[in-house]
């Protein structure tokens, strides 16, 4: 029985849509399972800046105010390790999503950035005979950046008919990817696919009609407003693609099995969810779920987190 | 050959020189290719930089210690509002404008407030500002996605000749924010104030109203770069406004205005944006590593400022 | 007496404490459990980089100069610290060293062409990130022990983040506002032309205080991974911000050299606890951001009251 | 040998030269030991660059300098000066406001450090100010900026005779009374005279011509960059020293020059305040057209009643009672007057540019226009009024910002003793037109701590610790009773 239970979400971003989504999910499902008396408490807090120390400094308030278990999707994976084993030494369950942490005593919710990075080429190698590949990165320094990014270019070595011939940094935000892919096209040659991280697609398809050049395959991130521009092509030109990206609603997966560890079920230290893949088929369906300005979502009840667990 | 001393005195004609290098050296890695074209692109979203550095140039202007951080959110924000109430209809271009607009004066009336009557550092009071501002923004949209209005979409994105037709409403806009600057009792008391705002006050300056406008200013500025960047990037989005706040300080200060106050210039801030894109652009090109391409933008900034040399000492 | 504790200048100089105090009550009005021990500690552990950072920030502002890439500086450092310094501890002592000297040599180029200091600092905070990704490409290593165990220290009786801040604020104080050479370099944001007149080197000065801020943010980035145990380059870049606000609501100017080591470290300090202050409020998400500014705000409406009856 | 034992300094050929302008052109000059050399000359003769020249602050183009016969030509620097005893008192103040009084004294002896360094820089300079100036109300624990800036000079001059380990022979005064008023002056001056006896050398530089005449041992006229005389002090009489500076100017005697009628009571009252003491004994009224002279000991709430009057003005306030637009003329001019990037036209036009509006802009050939006319009616020396207000020797600039206040469309002038190191010729000129611009309707109010141009004054309003404590009408002014008032203990 949980019903006495608090349960805090340290969340240290909330300024994309991605963010936005997230948050919405916990409220809902967490706040659901507040009023069925599941558990006693479950607010989000976020951080004003997404900043490490800050969102260290927010765990430990937690743990003064005495949670029972910590849902954190972490600034850095090694770097709130410090607080994280405060927490653990409290006696505070620790779970950990997106971004996870390394400590561990902490659970984690991982999603193999690689593997979707490598997905992406993959997928291309059904699509296209080859060619010219640009690349869209996110934030330089950060860990998902590089994971996929390597399971990018781990694909273009298996599949040798591509060659990325630009890369940039996009910041996964949509108005900067736009802004970096628009400065280095003019001196690209031919692009046949534009790989991307997610929250881009976009703002590159936006970037080739401005140069006035033919739209490539891009990958898109189940953003709305990606979804809704490949939908337009798709209406108007048969444009074919996929979209992969995490769902924003692992955060209530987390929310699950938090609770279930208070529960003292037994649940494994690592979890791997799968991304979310919508397709050519998924597409308006996808659409349809997701509310504007969202993201494609999946979102938890136990019965889903149970199955997810045991899955495994 | 005096001419050419003449301007080398000129802080702001160092911006161009940077940008020019930057450029020539994109196009010669690339043999030429799409050199035209870069051009363009650097037009286009200088654009958006230069709206905003013009606010900041105569926030900063005013004297050191002022600055305005609120920018980033009041983009998003604006943003946001006009795009809902536009929801990509032709016919509410007019009422979003006016609402993007509003929430411009809204920020600016709000920042000057915390200024003047809580007399809190401007620095520190457009930074808590920021954060209202933003979540105002998630609250009223949840980063609302929405697709703007066609009519204004074209306008955003249409060129002539390869020239966007935005950068040249944008020129235009510089060349008269620079007679303001210059010629215009306004102008005249900022760079007054910035200089010795004792001094500006005993000389008959309104001061307070001066900065009042500044900050007005400087905030609308913003909401118009909200307004039209999601116009240009088909929407808004809660983090649109992230990348202006350095580049709106480093754009005026590389284009020869004084952050010691004073000393403004508005040309100079089209060089630093151009600059500042065509930078990035010529290190993607390049295609190094992400640390060497930071430390290469960072190194390529020093020193253009290092030749551009600063301020002759006073007497 | 009364008159002296009623004066303009006193209550200028107590202000940042009066903040600091009321933000201090308010978080034990709502969770009288931070009222302890432990959970001063916890609260305020990681406040001691961000001190340090404001103090850095400080030596600069003090000459009029302001250093918008003191962030991506304790990112590298921090970024060193976790992996050179552990690894190799020579290597990583010159490493730090060779920043300390980027440092001092940055105020030199800056005094030398007479430069903006804002552009410079721009400039370099993309180095300095891009050092520090090239040093630790993806976030990891690890501090060295000893690093980790000074900031795990544990004094009697008050937590040692009160205690390291008190130190930092009275080192600092006397070393800047006691010392006779400290006068000198504060006489530098005063006057400039007024201290090159009675004989001293400015660029000196310049160097000297560039070389200090340097080397606190090397404690800055060493304390950091005391705390967190890992680094990343991206660790520390929101310190910029805060360590130039942290100056001011310490009661410092950007020009003339008025600045207050004291006030800085407790500015950093209420800058800090005011993201506490939130997490002890229930807020919506959607407000939670605003309500920080909200309350910084409202800690600085405070001073407008007093300012007031500064006439 | 015998004489350059005697000698301190010798600079021969010293000339120095910015841009066009010539301010030193092969300039001759010997101080020696135990002397007061008095140096006069019209604004922009060259005075202060000489004095930087000697004190190490500016190197000269041309000629040779040598300190105790030893040629020191080429590297000569602040550092050689101060090694070898030369201070200087600079005439725009070079004190660190952020600092207080004892540690700016710090900053001028880099020997004093060590424990205790603070307390004894506090007495040193404490000392040397009960010395100087008794009485003087200054703590060394006051930051500077607190200080009004008679206050500031005070300390700096101070600060300029005390000595640690390092030698002392001579010490410049660039117009070192200008802020300040009579009594400290004459403090300043007997001081002077002593320390003179005690074989240190001291060299005066004043427009107040009576201040060299009866101090100076030696006086030294420069005129355009030349020293054109140089005779000992007892060889020179009032008029035959303004006539060596080159002023055509007869020199009335402001005393006698006066028919002025009592004016009062026919024009309207356009000023009438109070200090915030309440201890006035008469309220300050002004007329239309009149000038008004606020005197008394420096700093004591003469400034503040201006600025009450101006920031009353600007607001609309209804209390004190201001009407019509005002200007101010500052007299500290560093903190309160110039624009120090702009050029003196700009300086001239600030507050006239509402006039200078065409279609909505500024019109910049109303700008230059203005500037021109003013440089004519003023006599600013520059070769051309768009060079940076600077570039003006600090009695130019002052002249900047009387032009700025008188170019304007003010009807009242408030001016906080606005001759600071206005020459002679300069200031009857414009004595002359303030009384024109009073005679067509223009009202002055003007502090001054020079008691002769309170003659100017139609009525003169004496302040002591911030109140107004007399009222005295043009026939009833007197030195005498100035001073008496403005040291009267309150009963
Ligand atoms: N009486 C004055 N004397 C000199 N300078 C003034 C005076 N009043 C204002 N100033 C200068 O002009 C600036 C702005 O003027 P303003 O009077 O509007 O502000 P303020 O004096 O802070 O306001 P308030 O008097 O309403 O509290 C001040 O910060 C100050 O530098
Ligand atoms: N830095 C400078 N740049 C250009 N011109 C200068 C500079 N300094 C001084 N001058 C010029 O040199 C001349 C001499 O100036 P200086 O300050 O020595 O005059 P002064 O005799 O001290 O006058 P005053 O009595 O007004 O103080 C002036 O014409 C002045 O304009
Ligand atoms: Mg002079
Ligand atoms: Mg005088």
């Amino acid at each position: 029985d949980t019903s006495g239970k608090r349960i805090a979400l340290s969340n240290n971003y909330a300024g994309n849509s991605w963010r936005q989504a997230m948050l919405g999910s916990w409220e809902k499902v967490a706040g659901q399972a507040v009023t069925d008396g599941v558990v006693a408490e479950a607010p989000a807090f976020t951080t004003a800046e997404n900043q490490v120390t800050e969102q260290a400094a927010q765990i430990q308030n937690m743990i003064l105010q005495g949670y029972d278990a910590i849902v954190i999707n972490a600034a850095s994976p090694d770097a709130l390790n410090g607080a994280v084993k405060q927490a653990c030494d409290a006696g505070i369950v620790v779970v950990s999503f997106d971004g996870i942490v390394t400590e561990p005593c902490a659970y984690r919710i991982a999603v193999d950035f690689k593997a979707m990075g490598k997905v992406e080429v993959d997928y291309l190698a059904t699509r296209i005979d080859g060619g010219n590949l640009l690349e869209i990165r996110g934030l330089a320094g950060v860990f998902v950046d590089d994971e996929i990014s390597a399971g990018i270019h781990e694909g273009v070595a298996e599949h040798s008919q591509f060659k990325i011939v630009g890369s940039v940094h996009g910041d996964w935000a949509q108005d900067v990817a736009q802004k970096a892919v628009a400065g280095i096209l003019p001196s690209l040659p031919d692009i046949a696919a534009v790989v991307t991280q997610g929250g881009d697609g976009y703002g590159a398809a936006q970037a080739f009609a401005a140069a006035g050049r033919p739209t490539p395959l891009i990958v898109m991130g189940n953003r709305y407003d990606e979804m809704l521009w490949w939908k337009e092509q798709k209406d108007a030109n048969g444009y074919e693609t996929m979209s992969v990206s995490i769902a924003p609603g692992v955060g209530t997966l987390a929310f699950w099995v938090a609770q279930m560890i208070l529960d003292g079920k037994d649940v494994p230290q690592d979890l791997t969810v799968p991304f979310l893949t919508v397709t050519q088929d998924t597409l308006e369906d996808s659409l349809a779920g997701t509310q504007p300005g969202g993201v494609a979502n999946v979102e938890y009840s136990l019965e889903d987190a149970m199955a997810a667990i045991a899955g495994k | 050959m005096t001419f050419v001393k003449t301007l080398s005195q000129k802080a702001w004609i160092w911006s161009f020189v940077g940008m020019f290098a930057v450029w020539l050296a994109t196009a010669v890695y690339t043999g030429g290719k799409g050199s035209a074209d870069v051009l363009t692109a650097a037009l286009s979203f200088a654009t958006f930089t230069v709206i905003v550095g013009i606010g900041q140039m105569f926030v900063i202007t005013t004297g050191p210690g002022n600055v305005d951080l609120s920018i980033p959110s009041t983009i998003s924000l604006s943003g946001a509002v006009a795009m809902k109430i536009m929801d990509g209809s032709n016919a509410m271009l007019a009422i979003g404008f006016a609402a993007s607009m509003g929430c411009g004066v809204a920020v600016g009336i709000f920042n000057y407030i915390l200024i003047r009557v809580l007399r809190i550092p401007p620095i520190i009071a457009t930074l808590s500002s920021s954060f209202l501002i933003l979540s105002s923004a998630i609250a009223y949209g949840r980063g609302l996605k929405i697709k703007p209005p066609p009519l204004l979409a074209d306008f955003t994105t249409a060129q002539i000749m390869g020239i966007p037709v935005l950068a040249i409403v944008i020129i235009l806009l510089a060349a008269v924010m620079g007679v303001v600057l210059n010629r215009t009792m306004y102008g005249r008391s900022v760079l007054a104030i910035g200089q010795n705002m004792r001094a500006a006050w005993l000389a008959g300056i309104n001061v307070e109203r001066i900065r009042f406008f500044t900050y007005l200013l400087s905030a609308v500025l913003a909401a118009l770069c909200g307004f039209l960047l999601s116009g240009f990037s088909g929407g808004a989005s809660l983090n649109m406004g992230q990348e202006y706040l350095l580049a709106s300080i480093a754009v005026v200060v590389i284009g020869g205005t004084s952050v010691a106050g004073g000393k403004a210039n508005v040309a100079g801030i089209w060089g630093a944006a151009m600059f500042m894109f065509l930078l990035v652009t010529m290190l993607n090109t390049f295609g190094a590593s992400a640390g060497i391409r930071l430390i290469m933008t960072g190194l390529i900034i020093v020193a253009v400022i290092t030749i551009a040399g600063g301020d002759e000492p006073q007497r | 007496m009364l008159a002296k504790l009623t004066s303009p200048r006193f209550l200028r100089a107590a202000l940042p404490a009066a903040s600091f105090t009321i933000l201090l009550l308010a978080i034990f009005y709502v969770q009288p459990r931070a009222m302890s021990y432990f959970g001063m500690n916890l609260m305020l552990q990681y406040t001691v980089p961000i001190a340090l950072a404001t103090i850095a920030q400080m030596f600069i502002i003090t000459v009029n100069d302001l250093d918008l890439s003191i962030g991506a500086f304790v990112g590298l450092t921090a970024c060193i610290g976790a992996t050179l310094l552990a690894d190799t501890p020579v290597l990583g002592v010159l490493a730090l060293a060779a920043c300390v000297a980027a440092y001092a040599a940055m105020g030199a180029l800056i005094h030398w062409r007479n430069l903006p200091s804002i552009v410079v600092t721009l400039g370099m905070s993309f180095v300095w990130l891009g050092i520090a990704v090239l040093v630790l490409p993806t976030p990891g290593g690890t501090a060295p022990g000893w690093v980790k165990s000074i900031m795990a220290l544990k004094v009697p009786y008050v937590p040692f983040p009160i205690v390291a801040a008190v130190v930092i604020g009275c080192v600092v104080h006397v070393v800047l506002m006691r010392s006779s050479y400290g006068v000198v370099l504060r006489g530098a944001g005063g006057n400039p032309k007024a201290i090159g007149r009675a004989g001293w080197s400015l660029l000196k000065t310049k160097m000297v205080m560039f070389g200090a801020a340097g080397f606190f943010g090397v404690l800055s980035g060493l304390s950091l991974i005391g705390l967190t145990s890992a680094a990343d380059a991206h660790i520390a870049d929101r310190y910029t911000l805060y360590a130039i606000a942290g100056v001011i609501l310490g009661g410092g100017e950007f020009v003339g050299g008025r600045v207050s080591p004291i006030g800085a470290v407790i500015g950093a300090l209420t800058l800090a606890l005011t993201g506490s202050f939130l997490t002890f409020l229930r807020i919506s998400p959607d407000w939670q951001i605003g309500a920080q500014g909200g309350i910084l705000i409202l800690v600085l409406a405070l001073r407008a009251l007093i300012n007031r009856r500064e006439g | 040998m015998n004489a350059s034992d005697k000698t301190i300094v010798s600079l021969t050929h010293v000339a120095k030269h910015f841009g066009a302008v010539r301010a030193l052109d092969g300039v001759d000059l010997t101080v020696t030991a135990g002397e007061c050399l008095g140096l006069v000359g019209h604004n922009g003769a060259g005075k202060s660059t000489l004095m930087n020249v000697l004190a190490g602050t500016l190197s000269a183009d041309k000629g040779t300098i040598s300190v105790h016969g030893h040629d020191l030509s080429g590297r000569y620097s602040v550092s050689t000066a101060g090694e070898n005893g030369i201070r200087c008192v600079f005439q725009e103040l070079s004190l660190c406001p952020n600092l207080s009084v004892a540690e700016n004294a710090r900053i001028f002896h880099p020997s004093l450090t060590g424990f205790g360094w603070k307390r004894r820089a506090g007495d040193m300079i404490h000392a040397k100010l009960d010395e100087i100036f008794p009485g003087h109300g200054i703590t060394p624990d006051d930051v500077v900026a607190d200080l009004s800036i008679g206050k500031r000079q005070m300390v700096e001059i101070a600060r300029a005779f005390t000595t640690t380990n390092a030698p002392l022979h001579l010490v410049i005064l660039d117009e070192p009374t200008s802020s300040l008023d009579a009594v400290t002056s004459g403090q300043l001056l007997d001081f002077v005279r002593k320390v003179v006896g005690s074989g240190i050398s001291c060299i005066l530089i004043s427009h107040v011509l009576g201040e060299v005449l009866n101090y100076a041992d030696r006086i030294v006229v420069m005129k355009d960059g030349l020293v054109v005389a140089s005779k000992p002090g007892s060889d020179f009489t009032r008029d035959t020293l303004v006539a060596a500076m080159g002023n055509v100017v007869e020199v009335e005697e402001i005393k006698d020059h006066q028919a002025f009628e009592a004016k009062r009571g026919q024009t309207e009252i356009v000023i009438e305040a109070r200090s915030d003491t309440a201890l006035d004994s008469v309220p300050l009224v002004a007329h239309r057209g009149e000038i008004i002279g606020l005197a008394g000991l420096a700093s004591h709430g003469q400034t503040t009643m201006l600025l009450k009057i101006y920031d009353a003005a600007m607001r609309n306030k209804r209390t004190p009672k201001v009407d019509g637009p005002v200007a101010l003329v500052a007299g500290d001019r560093q903190t309160d007057g110039v624009f120090h990037l702009w050029s003196i036209s700009r300086n001239v036009g600030v507050r006239s540019l509402r006039r200078m509006v065409k279609r909505g802009l500024i019109d910049p050939l109303a700008e230059a226009a203005l500037g021109r006319e003013w440089q004519e009616r003023i006599k600013i020396k520059t070769p051309d009024m768009d060079d940076n207000i600077l570039s003006l020797s600090g009695g130019n600039q002052q002249k900047a910002l009387f032009a700025r206040a008188l170019a304007s469309d003010a009807d009242i002038i408030l001016m906080d003793d606005p001759m600071r190191g206005v020459d002679i010729g300069t200031k009857l000129e414009v004595y002359d037109l303030i009384r024109d611009e009073a005679a067509q309707g223009r009202t002055f109010l003007w502090y001054t701590t020079e008691m002769d141009e309170l003659y100017n004054c139609d009525h003169t309003y004496v302040f002591r610790d911030g109140a107004i404590v007399a009222d005295l009408t043009r026939d009833a002014l007197s030195e005498e009773k100035i001073l008496q008032s403005s040291f009267q203990e309150s009963a």
